[in-house]
């Protein structure tokens, strides 16, 4: 059986932390381990923080939207954004690639999406905003009983 | 990649289903405590800055556990 | 400033405890007492128990939306579906009212609503669905110091 979410929230930083567990809370009820969990609310944080700085530079009334989907033991979750987009994803998959140095940022927020889920897909297109598709498939090995 | 490590705990093929009732009854003891010494109900940012926890995730922990439980009774009891 | 969230997920009843924690998550910035929580997450469990029970009473594919909004110390949810409606609201609203004794319905959720929140408004048309408008001031004597 198919169990579906879409959210939309302000494009703000405090709600980076609710995107997470939104997220989080969502994919529970498959019971992953803590550190797909963790991976899971990482990979979470990282685009939806994309989205906010990158996305949104400039822009007050910008809106993030996710889409999670459960089927069996693999979820899939979107984050998409109509911001700034990027013109070279290419480039801006690459380890240590940051547009923006002086924000002290790592450049490692697609490397760590790449790392955490078994697949990532970018699409983004400038002035029409950036998509991120990420596929993850749980382990099976569950405790029984708890 | 240390960065990368930093995110993976010790505990980490611990099932959340445990790991979050651990999370769960530390609030509510945290709770309890903060009730006497404040002599008022805590807020949710009392009760996460205490426990070092971010309070979305005390709101998660919370709930997670108290739904695990339940499933927990249907399908054991 | 405004911070606004929209949710819309299946109609299924694991995703219960999934809506309580988005909202509850979600309202945690406006740093509620431990008991506003709970009030919240429990109105918003009554309704979206309704949407699912009540609103799509033989639908597989039903989905139930949640808009809320912060402003200040104000929350505003609105829990919405597009499921059979009601046609007599007044009766709905009286305690103990229900239309299904035969599941153990209390007939007490939205009496529970009226309790917890300071303004309940319902709009219902057969055959077009169900809104319920919730609001409630979150009270204003914290500690000040964090
Ligand atoms: N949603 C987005 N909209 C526009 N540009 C983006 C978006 N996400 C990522 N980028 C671009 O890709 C670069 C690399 O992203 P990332 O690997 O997360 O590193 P960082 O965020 O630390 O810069 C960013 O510096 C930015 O230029
Ligand atoms: N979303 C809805 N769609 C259709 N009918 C509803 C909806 N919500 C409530 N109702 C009607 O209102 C009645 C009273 O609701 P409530 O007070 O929550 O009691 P209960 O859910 O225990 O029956 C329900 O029995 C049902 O007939
Ligand atoms: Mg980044
Ligand atoms: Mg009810």
């Amino acid at each position: 059986m198919k169990n579906i979410m879409k959210l939309a929230f302000s494009a703000i930083s405090e709600n980076e932390s609710f995107a997470r567990v939104a997220v989080g809370a969502f994919i529970a009820k498959l019971d992953p381990t803590m550190d797909e969990l963790t991976e899971i609310k990482t990979v979470v944080s990282e685009a939806v923080t994309n989205a906010i700085i990158h996305g949104y530079p400039n822009e007050d009334n910008g809106m993030v939207k996710i889409e999670a989907e459960l089927t069996d033991d693999t979820v899939r979750i979107m984050i998409q954004d109509e911001g700034v987009g990027m013109s070279n994803v290419e480039e801006a998959r690459q380890p240590l690639y940051t547009s923006k140095p002086e924000l002290e940022r790592s450049g490692m927020g697609f490397t760590i999406m790449e790392n955490f889920m078994d697949d990532v897909e970018i699409r983004s297109e400038p002035m029409v905003g950036t998509t991120v598709r990420l596929t993850k498939r749980l382990s099976k090995q569950k405790a029984m009983c708890n | 990649i240390g960065e990368i490590q930093r995110f993976l705990r010790d505990d980490g093929t611990v099932k959340v289903s445990r790991s979050i009732k651990e999370s769960a009854n530390k609030i509510r003891k945290m709770k309890e405590e903060l009730t006497k010494t404040l002599g008022r109900v805590p807020t949710v940012n009392e009760i996460a800055k205490s426990l070092d926890m971010s309070p979305e995730d005390v709101v998660f922990a919370q709930e997670a556990s108290r739904n695990l439980t339940s499933i927990h009774e249907t399908v054991y009891e």
